[in-house]
């Protein structure tokens, strides 16, 4: 079973590799090239799905809060950091959802890639996609300090070049500021990491997690808690630090928007399960109420943005929108993890995943309206009353409102059990947290999920609904095309069959989660 | 008795929808059957199952959907005479609005979608009332939340349609957050989300602070049962198609709200000053709904607050302690509001105006729809609550109930909780309210009887006729300014209504089905006495003293209309006279509403609901939007501005550096020199 | 005699020596402060020498040995001052600032006119 | 000088800084005026004085040689520094036109930054050297610095390091010769213009003719 694991890192940086050959290698003329070079993208991470699939069929369900498919060899004996591979029932979820998604987008860029003047040649492209999942598989198996930090920074250069060199708008200055906000905040994890490992004499996260903190003093356990937070609040946003997300997202590519939002902000948030739960508890439970605060507040934020955003007039961006949107939903997963039960952690594993298929399809359906319309300005989208898309495109606007009420978190639908097992867990919080704080957290999230339903149920108004004899931007725009059902109903089957039976995730979770709050 | 025919009940009619979304666009063909046979079936299987238990018996099972870390969440199903009644009322309802509907929207491009919803609704509604666990029960209660926002929005050409749509569900859902808190203190407190666990710890007395849980449910209640504080979107959602509001706003949704707190009784029984809250909001919701039905031109409007009215009576039953008179009014209403909504659609689909005004223009409207005419006047014979029909035994368990709670440790509780419970002022608080509302119902039947089908004489005095033929080329310019439901699509080819062209045979024969129960009901429900021993076992037999009171009010309140609506006409009748001998200026065309003569100054803020609407925009809606426009700010200028001054502060950081590189070696030698003093000065102190 | 006299002695001259060579203008004023340092440490060793009764005597050859070098120093020191008397026309220290960021002072002054306005982060 | 080297032997028991001997309060009156001239020479504004101080202050530091029994070394000190370096000084100064009178920018801005940090190393010199040498007393009796005594010394094992000294005085010696060369050489150009006019080269331009003037001056400057 181990050698999956090395086979699931290997293989798309062989794809990634291939990519660097010579131009010929993949055909005589332009075309054919780009053809052929995309076509490998959809293979290699095909395969790389396969794998993963194969990898959830042979997990053994029964002992999920174990690690399996181990492989721990030394790789740096000098500052003892081992190559240390193996997944349990928090990361297999993650690493399924990554493959999915990246299968998704080279499929659905296989036929829509971005081009334009200066855009690089699809083999860049698929070789940067590679290399992207190479570094996400990465930081959701490796099991030590050093490597998950390595694996962190790898996927932000591919990040990178995606949004500076495929995006759209103020595309060059938005990437700076992605990488650059990301790398401060990885240093200040790094060496968040560095004083843990360094004081309990060891980076692996397994020795860590069994030894629950017991090798540290209240103040390193404190002040690596802030260290690796900070880093990690960075990249799944947290109220204050979020500012990086909606730039990036209004010029990113629409793959790009897909895997940033879908994965990247996963790496946060299960960086915060993973290493700050069981290394660092007491510094946890300290910085917990900060937490809260900043997640409850982040919910609320997010949701008022995306309603000024979507008031007519406001001139407000459908991605910009749905970026925000992503920083209230993570806000939602922040207070569970901040509750440090159970029941939150669960809700905030449940909610990751389920925010990465509703996100991914949002962002897939406003990319495809980006396309069509040329703009993603919501004011020349829906002029006066509306775009009436459900008269338009009736599959599309079908498919958008879908999306939409699976992500204001109606029950039935993947986005309803993370948030209310998120805010059962704040209303309930570990001993030792102070229990007003919490249950005004939740109280707070719990405004922010109406303020969620109205935004996005105006956008429906503002985009699906609307006077059909209204002048539209374009006059006839096509319905859902091949490629696009291919690769987006996997998302919305996904969505649903995890709303009608949570069990499949968190069946995994529950125990896994048990045992890494339990210490032990 | 295995649990495989309940399970089916609301499975059914989820694969039909299913099935409708799926072959919806490519197969049309295949929608009218797929929408009927699924409700069908599970209407016929929910009579079975209701057969089957029998009555007295209660039926639990149940299998764990899904472990949460704390406590389990299960698939769970709960049968007794309550689920047994409501899932009945709810297949024949829903049967006969999918019936109606192949009829009514006939030529609608989006029938299949339309159908999908109303199937999903259905199958939420069955999870609803057959659900054993808190919250599989809120997935059933939300899933029918947003069948309703889309069904509400199915004319999507029109502004209002879209506008009540957003407005409906967000009013719900502002109602489901504080339900959600409440399944939250419920859950933590019994340990489980399972209703009969709930039940038991409540018994045992371990719920904590049972007036917090009572007040955050009705929250949700409120919301859903569009009761006063949250009771603005009912009116509005008027705006969807008839059968819609003849399922959703009148018969099921609406009700789920009064069969949960029906469910949990026994924790409403903990805290009295919840239940003095349910019985103001009770009368509030009667009283002020009644005086805004009185004012409202739309006959679907009237429907609608007579709906919030009647929800207010049942809302009173529980605010005494008697789930029994409650459940039996639901279900009695259920039926005749819906015989209602159907009967006013098919007067509408005839008339192509909703306005009542119109109609009053219109003498040929009563031949022109026999059987809509007979149905809408036994509907509101029940509605007003007239012997024999059900609505009196309803109405009158209702205000029997109340009367016992008026004197201390009589309330009508049938074993569920302690009769003491029960406070004296909730008592007399609901009676008043009810005795009152009878009065204002049996006005605003009366005046929409008389509006919508005027006799002969009465019409050529009020004025001016809409002659048969004209309505049909008029119907465009009705339809605009009232925004009538009817499909636009279908507009164009109505044909001109001959004497003999009667409704389709589909929009007939629903009404007569749905005219059966509301007859009999009562009279059934009660003489063989099956209804008491189905549900609590307490008798639902009118007492002698309300039945002669209520009855008398409803007699007075029906006189007192008629009278109003004589006067008015005569008063109209003269000033036609002196107008046709050129007198007077020609006299406005609607003076002929008695309710404009009965409610005097009260008549233009009740038609406008009393500017609750405007009070909600003030206090929620700009404080909201205004918050958006902060956060926007904040979020341009202060967040976005320490990013910025980072960027400034490394470049500020760098300039100092810069001006130490003055090229006078003395400075740096006098810099070198101070350094090394400064070292051997803490290596002496620091050693 | 007390050992600490020629200490102090020493560390007191020593001290006006830095003065001397932080505050001349004049580069040779400099210089004949550094000799003073350097005298200081002479008189040092020799304090030491006499404290230690040294066999070897190491403490006075040193002193000669720092006395030919700051012969040779002050030598080599003041040709190059008088080279640099040549080539700059004077041998203050404080105008010779070739080395110095004075092109850096000229531009910062743009700069800040210039970052005052944009207040882009330099992409 | 070894009579007093035995008295200061003879009474160990009663030292302290109360009781100096006549060493020492001459050390100290030698010292304070080695101090007073080291920082006029340091603080005057007139250069050409503070040379002249520096040669006091050198001088009696020969004197604190003296008394600490390092004759020889005194005397070199006399011989070298008062002698040739101080000399050199006075003429880098001529050299390099210091002006004679009153200067009023003898002392450059960072005078007040330099004060400080002279006056810190001050302190921390005197506390650290006080502190670690209170107890300790030199024993001069012993007349260990007499000429033959550290000749002798000298000669017997310190002669290799002498002679790398010598070849560094060399080095110095021809360092300083090509320093300060005037640059014969830098200076062809304006040569070969004479040479086109036929004039042979340094011949004492009788008439001053204008042509002539320019290269000339250039060549003193």
């Amino acid at each position: 079973m181990n050698a999956v694991l090395i086979a699931l890192l290997v293989l798309p940086l062989l794809g990634a590799a291939l990519t660097l050959a010579p131009a010929t290698v993949f055909g005589p003329d332009h075309a054919a090239q780009e053809k052929r070079a995309l076509r490998l993208g959809a293979l290699v991470t095909g395969l790389v799905l396969v794998l993963t699939v194969a990898l959830a069929a042979g997990f053994d369900r029964a002992h999920s809060s174990r690690m399996q498919a181990v492989t721990d060899t030394a790789w740096i004996p000098a500052i003892g950091v081992r190559f240390h591979l193996g997944v349990d029932g928090i990361s297999l979820p993650l690493v399924v959802l990554t493959a999915l998604l990246t299968f998704l987008c080279a499929v659905y860029s296989t036929r829509r890639l971005p081009d334009g003047p200066g855009v690089p040649s699809a083999r860049a492209f698929v070789g940067l996609l590679l290399l992207l999942e190479v570094g996400m598989l990465a930081t959701f198996l490796v099991l030590d300090l050093l490597l998950f930090f390595l694996a962190f920074e790898i996927v932000l250069i591919p990040m990178y070049f995606l949004i500076a060199r495929w995006g759209s708008g103020a595309k060059v200055a938005s990437a700076n500021r992605f990488i650059l906000y990301t790398l401060l905040g990885s240093a200040v994890m790094l060496l968040g990491f560095l004083l843990v490992g360094l004081n309990a004499g060891t980076f692996d996260m397994t020795a860590l997690a069994a030894a629950h903190g017991h090798g540290l003093s209240h103040t390193t356990q404190v002040l690596a808690a802030l260290a690796i937070g900070l880093g990690l609040a960075v990249k799944a946003p947290a109220w204050p630090l979020h500012s990086w997300l909606p730039d990036a997202h209004t010029s990113a590519p629409t793959v790009g928007s897909v895997l940033l939002a879908g994965v990247l902000l996963k790496m946060g948030t299960y960086g915060l399960v993973r290493v700050l739960l069981p290394v660092v508890p007491d510094g946890t439970a300290t910085l917990a109420p900060y937490l809260g605060a900043l997640a409850a507040v982040g919910v609320v934020y997010g949701s008022l943005a995306c309603l000024a955003l979507a008031r007519q007039g406001s001139k407000g961006d459908l991605k910009r929108l749905i970026a925000y949107s992503s920083v209230g939903h993570m806000g939602f997963v922040l207070l569970g993890i901040a509750s440090l039960t159970p029941v939150g952690v669960n809700g905030a594993l449940f909610a990751n995943i389920a925010h990465g298929l509703i996100t991914g399809l949002l962002f897939f359906l406003v990319g495809a309206l980006k396309d069509r319309y040329g703009t993603a300005d919501l004011d020349t989208l829906s002029g006066a009353t509306g775009a009436a898309l459900y008269g338009r495109a009736p599959r599309i606007g079908a498919l958008l409102a879908f999306a939409a009420v699976a992500s204001l978190g109606l029950p039935g639908l993947a986005g309803f059990w993370g948030e209310v097992l998120a805010m059962f867990g704040a209303f309930d919080p570990a001993a030792g947290l102070s229990r007003p704080a919490f249950v005004t957290y939740m109280v707070l999230a719990g405004l922010g999920t109406l303020l969620t339903a109205a935004y996005l149920l105006i956008v429906v108004r503002r985009v699906c609904m609307g006077d059909p004899k209204q002048t539209a931007v374009v006059a006839d725009i096509a319905d859902l095309r091949p490629y696009e059902a291919v690769s987006w109903t996997p998302l919305a089957a996904l969505t649903l069959v995890a709303g009608l039976w949570p069990a499949l995730l968190l069946g995994l979770s529950d125990p896994a989660v048990k045992h890494l709050l339990g210490g032990g | 008795m295995n649990t495989a025919l309940p399970a089916l009940v609301p499975a059914l009619p989820a694969l039909g929808a299913a099935a409708l979304f799926a072959t919806g666009r490519r197969a049309p063909r295949f929608a009218r059957p797929l929408a009927i046979l699924p409700v069908l079936i599970s209407a016929v299987l929910a009579l079975v199952t209701a057969l089957q238990l029998g009555t007295g018996r209660t039926l639990d099972a149940a299998t764990r959907l899904t472990p949460t870390g704390g406590p389990d969440i299960s698939l769970a199903i709960h049968l007794d005479g309550y689920t047994s009644l409501i899932t009945v009322l709810v297949g024949v309802v829903a049967t006969c609005v999918q019936v109606y509907s192949t009829a009514y929207l006939r030529d609608d491009p989006r029938y299949a979608s339309y159908a999908a919803l109303v199937s999903l609704f259905t199958a939420a509604m069955f999870l609803v009332v057959y659900s054993g666990d808190l919250i599989v029960l809120l997935v059933g209660w939300e899933v029918m939340g947003i069948c309703s926002y889309f069904l509400i929005g199915h004319h999507w050409e029109t502004a209002d349609a879209r506008s009540a749509s957003l407005k409906a569900f967000l009013v719900t859902k502002l109602g489901d957050v504080p339900f959600l808190f409440g399944l939250f203190l419920l859950g933590a407190d019994a340990g489980t989300f399972r209703i009969n666990g709930v039940l038991a710890a409540a018994a045992d007395g371990r719920l904590a602070h049972p007036t917090l849980i009572a007040l955050l449910l009705l929250g949700g209640v409120a919301g859903k049962s569009a009761q006063f504080p949250l009771h603005t979107w009912l009116p509005d959602a008027m705006a969807g198609p008839t059968p819609v509001s003849a399922l959703i706003h009148a018969a099921t949704m609406v009700a789920a709200g009064i069969y949960l707190v029906a469910r949990l009784l026994p924790v409403f029984l903990l805290s009295g000053a919840a239940l003095v809250v349910l019985a103001v909001m009770a009368a509030v919701t009667m009283i002020g709904s009644a005086l805004c039905a009185l004012a409202q031109d739309d006959i679907k409007r009237v429907l609608a607050y007579s709906t919030v009215g009647q929800l207010g009576y049942m809302a009173g039953a529980l605010a005494v302690g008697d789930r029994e008179a409650a459940v039996f009014h639901l279900v009695s209403h259920g039926a005749f509001k819906a015989l209602l909504f159907l009967s006013a659609g098919v007067l509408i689909h005839a008339a192509h105006t909703n306005s009542l005004s119109a109609m009053s223009r219109m003498p040929w409207l009563a031949e022109r729809v026999p059987d809509a005419r007979w149905t809408l006047g036994i509907g509101l014979v029940a509605l007003v609550g007239l012997p024999p029909f059900s609505g009196f035994f309803s109405k009158e368990a209702v205000f029997s109930a109340a009367e016992h709670a008026t004197t201390r440790g009589e309330a009508l509780t049938n074993g569920v909780g302690p009769a003491a419970g029960v406070p004296v002022a909730a008592g007399w608080i609901v009676l008043v309210a009810a005795l009152l509302t009878a009065l204002l119902t049996a006005a605003y039947a009366t005046r929409l009887w008389l509006l919508a089908f005027p006799g002969r004489g009465a019409v050529a005095a009020a004025g001016t006729v809409v002659p048969r033929g004209e309505a049909a080329e008029g119907h465009a310019a009705a339809l605009a300014d009232t925004g009538e439901d009817l499909p636009v699509a279908a507009s164009s080819t109505a044909t001109a209504p001959s004497v003999h062209a009667t409704e389709p045979a589909a929009m007939r024969w629903p009404l007569w089905v749905l005219a059966l129960p509301t007859m009999v009901f009562g009279i059934a429900g009660l003489r063989p006495n099956w209804l008491p021993a189905l549900l609590d076992g307490g008798s639902l037999r009118p007492s002698p003293a309300t039945a002669v009171l209520g009855t008398g009010l409803a007699l007075a309140g029906v006189l007192i209309s008629y009278a109003a609506w004589r006067t008015v006409t005569a008063r109209a009748a003269r000033a036609r006279a002196a107008e046709a001998a050129g007198a007077a200026a020609p006299q406005s065309t609607d003076a002929v509403d008695p309710g404009r003569a009965l409610l005097g100054p009260l008549y233009g803020p009740a038609q406008h609901g009393f500017g609750v609407d405007r009070l909600y925009e003030r206090l929620f809606v700009l404080p909201t939007l205004g918050a958006a426009r902060l956060v926007r700010f904040l979020d341009r200028e202060v967040v976005e501005g320490y990013v910025q001054a980072s960027g400034g502060g490394a470049r500020l950081l760098g300039w100092a550096v810069r001006r130490a590189q003055t090229g006078n070696a003395q400075t740096y030698l006098s810099a070198l020199l101070a350094g090394v003093v400064l070292i051997a000065v803490f290596v002496a102190v620091g050693t | 005699m007390h050992l600490a006299y020629p200490a102090v002695l020493a560390a007191l001259l020593f001290s006006v020596g830095v003065y001397g060579v932080l505050a001349r203008r004049n580069a040779v004023l400099v210089l004949m402060s550094v000799e003073l340092m350097l005298n200081a440490v002479n008189l040092n060793l020799v304090a030491f020498d006499a404290w230690l009764r040294d066999a070897l005597h190491a403490g006075q050859a040193l002193t000669l040995f720092t006395i030919t070098i700051a012969a040779a120093e002050i030598g080599l020191g003041l040709a190059i001052v008088l080279l640099v008397f040549r080539t700059r026309g004077t041998p203050d220290i404080d105008r010779l600032t070739a080395l110095g960021d004075r092109v850096a002072e000229r531009q910062n002054s743009a700069d800040d006119s210039v970052d005052a306005s944009k207040g882009q982060a330099v992409s | 000088m070894n009579i007093l080297a035995a008295a200061g032997s003879l009474a160990p028991a009663t030292r302290g800084f109360l009781s100096p001997t006549g060493a020492e309060i001459v050390f100290v009156l030698v010292g304070l005026a080695v101090l007073g001239a080291a920082v006029i020479s340091v603080g005057t504004r007139q250069l050409v004085h503070a040379a002249l101080w520096l040669v006091v202050a050198l001088g009696g530091l020969a004197i604190e040689f003296l008394l600490l029994t390092a004759e020889f070394v005194a005397w070199v000190q006399v011989l070298i520094y008062l002698g040739s370096v101080v000399v050199l000084v006075l003429f880098g100064l001529m050299l390099t036109k210091a002006p004679i009178g009153r200067s009023p920018d003898a002392d450059s801005g960072n005078r007040w930054v330099a004060l400080l940090v002279a006056l810190a190393a001050a302190g921390t010199l005197v506390t650290l050297v006080v502190d670690a040498f209170r107890t300790s007393w030199i024993d001069l009796g012993a007349g260990g610095g007499s000429a033959s005594v550290t000749g002798a010394s000298l000669f017997r094992n310190w002669v290799l390091p002498f002679e790398a000294l010598s070849v560094l005085l060399l080095a110095a010696l021809i360092g300083a010769i090509v320093l300060s060369r005037s640059r014969q050489a830098a200076a062809p150009k304006p040569r070969a213009g004479r040479l086109r006019t036929g004039k042979p080269v340094g011949a004492a331009p009788a008439a001053k003719s204008p042509a002539a003037q320019s290269p000339s001056s250039e060549r003193e400057s």
